[in-house]
């Protein structure tokens, strides 16, 4: 575990907090987008288990996650200041696949990760841009970080369930419209019902489907064994050393529901 | 030690030590279950966190002792620690022919007679003692080398601890995980049933090692809930031998060196009279 | 139903209630073990708080049966809620002189037979089904109102409730505390040794209740870390019929008040979709 | 329980600690010198159990804590800031008994219930002001509220076991010499050590003393029977409906060891 003190923890949306944590440039410099860390929330021992989160930004030496607050962690999260110091571990998992001529959809929190490939494909570091991002989320109210996604010049087209913003309905119609005119990569990252519609749709348009998954993680390291996926053909895959972005047509689709 | 399950099979223990780290902190590596053949495990979730503490239901997912022996073991071995191997079978002959297959190959075994999360067999060893003293006598006649049996803590414990000693083990490791449940959601209800581990039940096991070490004279591994020098202390304090470290691998990886750390600044009598945790 | 041992014995429970709230709340009280002699109780320290739990060794302390017909149970009735008596004792005479003295007097018994906090007797009534038989068939014979039995969660518990259903019970209580050792100091060592409560439990007794309700037909009453509506409604979930409350009554005197509220909110559907806790 | 919002935590001496919790004033008015609050550290579970503490002072609508780290839970509480919102019950116990010409003897921490008795006496709120007030430290550096208990006009004297500030010397070697010349009624607080030395003393010198005692405790009022206090002739007081403060001789002694 790495220790890294909180520079920035603010409400950004509806539920949705900011997090900067300052941390050696070293340990920086392995981040890549689609990874994640898994953070001690505090010093005691509830909740026990550390937390992941997906990279959302680097800034010089911070870096930032996005989170949603749901649960017990993620409210004692939201409670901690500047100044305070964090444990986490890091960075997790797999990056995103190296994608060209894709687009993202992102569902809520599911938005998280790709400020991250957003500056990284800036840079031309290894990755490519998205053309364009769908983004979806229950109200205007839940909408998070729009001024800093659209920072990078890369169309952001928004929806909102009850259409206070952007598209009325989910952001699923929005991308079924755009692949029904240019079938193109997938890569999505929302909550299971959205995941699953994006398989159904991608599957419908003959595209190439990344998902990135969530599961409750305990080690994040592959030691417990603790995060599998189902896979077809009666498969696991670990979310934590595998993923957490996964092909559409390896997963099982009973995982999604 | 690290105990069993808490490390995975041992790919990428590297990735968090150095091998001089493991060698210097670590008395020995005790591997993930490993059965006859492959198991998937169980379906997911396999995990819950409940208060100070994880409840978890892998199933003793691991690739069977073959594909165990040709791809994982080596690796294991090389990082120059004893290595135990956690063995899990449903019938006495499976641990007959694991104990076999691994004569010559590994420093020690541990019987796995107590996972509360497989369907058949497994705990239910735990709760007969005949099939217990038939399993360890077996065993000892096919392996000379370490032997040690993890008891569950539920059942007749003491009777089975002195049915190990009895037959030959060279150790007891007290204990496995406690049988435990969640609720997953409410409506409709879907519960995880599991083996609860973690801080919340070291002070039922530290019980146990208690009364267990003033029953045998064989060791008593300690395991449960240690996740600080101040933990192991106690267990040696209460009368084991050794400790294993379980789940708190899962929440830092490198949790065993500041463990052991704490350990040595505790016995130098460094901070006798901290009891803060 | 405030269990056993964690509101006194009603001395000033109306310090911290309006009596409205009380009967709007609380469905049963259970009262501190009471026995035919008075006790003392252990001497100190009786709690050590560990990770998320707290152990407790009071031993009983109570003023006796007589004392407390005399001037405890009036008051405890002048609450206007079923009063359940907690009986302790160490032989079957002992249970049977004290059903005897509280005829007329009380809603309920509630048979304790899983104290691990004194030495003779109590816990091991839990191991030993022949005398939990005939203590439940004898005191059937005498008591005829509400007749609970409160098991221990180790031993053969599946058994015990069995017995208790076969001979007569009308509900079993599940469960009292779990043995459990804490080290006070380390030089030279010092320990408690006492019974574990607390949301540590929860995922233990969760389970407990989970499969004895499935076992027997007679009423599952859950105890064990219930500190909130969720707690409470987990425990419904899983086959009780009714709850006790323990600890959380030492954290905050009306959580009781706090803890109904929020399971009418959750089982109203409110807030069906929070799981934090 | 109530809940209050902390309005000052800061550091006083050297692991010491002054918490100030705005509360209503109408539950302010039945506070006592003597008395204390139970504090639940924070929402979640670990620690458990609130931790109690004696009231130090009153300020209008403020009251004040001053505690000592030991452990978990007044680490935690020391990392609590301005702002945040704590739950407390109380007053629970018995308050100090009503003294004329006495003494105070206060070890470390235990100057802390002293601060609010002064302050009451000073108003002439049923409370009979000390004598001279003896307190000793460690150090220097351990002594806490030095000029705010100067601030009542009453003798404050000081001890360092390393003879930093004050005597040199243990606190009781003062009473003593104090008791030795004018025998007085003594209350105390302090380390066991301390208040055994204290009883001794007071035996000697045939003057009525009063302890201010310690144990864990769980509830704090008078449901769990956990905290119970040896009295002599087999007898058990229960620290937090009869105490925290006793005569000394109706103590049994081993539990001062
Ligand atoms: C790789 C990865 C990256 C992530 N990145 C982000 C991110 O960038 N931003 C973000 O906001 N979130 C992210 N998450 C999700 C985040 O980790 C969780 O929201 C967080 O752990 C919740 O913690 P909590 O203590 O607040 O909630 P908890 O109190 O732990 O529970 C939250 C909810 O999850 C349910 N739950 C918990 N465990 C299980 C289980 N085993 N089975 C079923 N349900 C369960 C609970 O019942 C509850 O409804 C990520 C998750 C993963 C796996
Ligand atoms: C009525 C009363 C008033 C008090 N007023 C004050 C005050 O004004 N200021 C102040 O600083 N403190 C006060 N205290 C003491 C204070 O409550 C404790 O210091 C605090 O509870 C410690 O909590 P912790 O979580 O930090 O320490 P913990 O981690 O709980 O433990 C601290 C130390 O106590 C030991 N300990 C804990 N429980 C037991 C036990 N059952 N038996 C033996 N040892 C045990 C631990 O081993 C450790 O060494 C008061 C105590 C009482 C009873
Ligand atoms: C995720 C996980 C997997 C485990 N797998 C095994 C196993 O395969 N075989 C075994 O004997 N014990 C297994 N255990 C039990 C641990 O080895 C250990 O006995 C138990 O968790 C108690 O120790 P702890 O509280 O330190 O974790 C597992 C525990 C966890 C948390
Ligand atoms: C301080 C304390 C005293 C207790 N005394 C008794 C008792 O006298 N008789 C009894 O049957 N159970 C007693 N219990 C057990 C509780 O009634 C309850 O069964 C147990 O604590 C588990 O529930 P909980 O986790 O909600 O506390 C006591 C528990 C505590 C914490
Ligand atoms: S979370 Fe433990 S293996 Fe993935
Ligand atoms: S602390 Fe519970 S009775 Fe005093």
């Amino acid at each position: 575990m790495y220790e890294g003190k909180i520079v920035f923890n603010k409400k950004e949306a509806k539920n949705i907090y900011l997090l900067g944590i300052e941390i050696p440039k070293n340990i920086l410099k392995k981040f890549q987008p689609g990874q994640f860390l898994k953070i001690k929330i505090n010093q005691r021992m509830d909740p026990l288990i550390p937390r992941p989160f997906t990279i959302h930004a680097i800034e010089e030496n911070i870096v930032y996650i996005l989170y949603q607050i749901v649960g017990k962690g993620t409210k004692s999260l939201s409670k901690l200041r500047k100044g305070e110091v964090l444990e986490f571990l890091g960075p997790l998992g797999k990056p995103f696949p190296k994608l060209k001529n894709y687009i993202i959809c992102a569902g809520g929190i599911g938005i998280a990760g790709f400020g991250f490939l957003l500056q990284k494909s800036a840079n031309k570091r290894n990755f490519y841009p998205p053309e364009t991002i769908f983004y979806g989320a229950r109200t205007k109210e839940e909408l998070a970080r729009l001024s800093f996604l659209k920072r990078f010049g890369i169309p952001v087209k928004i929806s909102t369930d009850d259409g206070s913003k952007g598209y009325r309905g989910f952001v699923t119609d929005m991308v079924e419209e755009e692949l029904k005119q240019t079938p193109r990569t997938v890569l999505a990252c929302g909550p299971k019902s959205m995941l699953k519609r994006v398989a159904e749709i991608g599957k419908k348009y003959k595209v190439k489907t990344y998902l990135v998954m969530e599961t409750f993680l305990a080690c994040g390291t592959g030691f417990c064994m603790g995060c599998v996926i189902p896979l077809k053909r009666g498969k696991y895959a670990h979310l934590c050393i595998d993923g957490p972005t996964f092909l559409a047509e390896e997963i099982a689709l009973e995982s999604l529901s | 030690m690290l105990a069993s399950g808490t490390w995975g099979l041992g790919e990428n223990l590297d990735n968090f030590f150095a091998l001089k780290e493991i060698k210097e902190n670590i008395g020995a590596l005790v591997t993930k279950g490993v059965s006859v053949n492959p198991r998937k495990g169980n379906l997911p979730p396999r995990i819950f966190e409940t208060p100070c503490g994880l409840i978890n239901s892998i199933g003793i997912e691991n690739p069977g002792i073959k594909e165990f022996k040709r791809n994982y073991l080596p690796r294991i071995k090389s990082y120059g620690v004893p290595v135990i191997v956690n063995l899990y079978g449903e019938e006495i002959e499976e641990f007959l022919e694991l104990s076999q297959e691994l004569r010559g190959e590994a420093d020690g075994l541990e019987l796995n007679i107590s996972c509360p999360n497989v369907k058949k067999g497994g705990l239910f060893f735990s709760y007969d003692s005949k099939t217990v003293s038939k399993l360890v006598k077996e065993v000892r006649e096919i392996w000379k080398d370490f032997l040690a049996v993890k008891l569950s803590p539920v059942g007749p414990v003491y009777e089975i601890a002195e049915i190990c000693e009895k037959y030959g083990a060279d150790a007891v490791v007290v204990a496995n995980t406690y049988p435990a449940l969640a609720v997953l959601e409410f409506k409709p209800l879907k519960i995880l049933q599991g083996g609860l581990s973690g801080p919340a039940i070291k002070p039922l096991t530290l019980r146990l090692v208690y009364e267990i070490s003033k029953k045998i004279r064989i060791p008593v591994i300690g395991c449960g809930g240690i996740v600080s020098g101040k933990d192991a202390l106690e267990y040696l304090l209460c009368g084991a031998k050794a400790f294993q470290v379980g789940t708190a691998n899962l929440i830092d990886p490198r949790v065993s060196i500041k463990i052991i750390k704490e350990l040595r600044d505790l016995k130098n009598g460094l901070c006798c009279k901290s009891n803060s945790s």
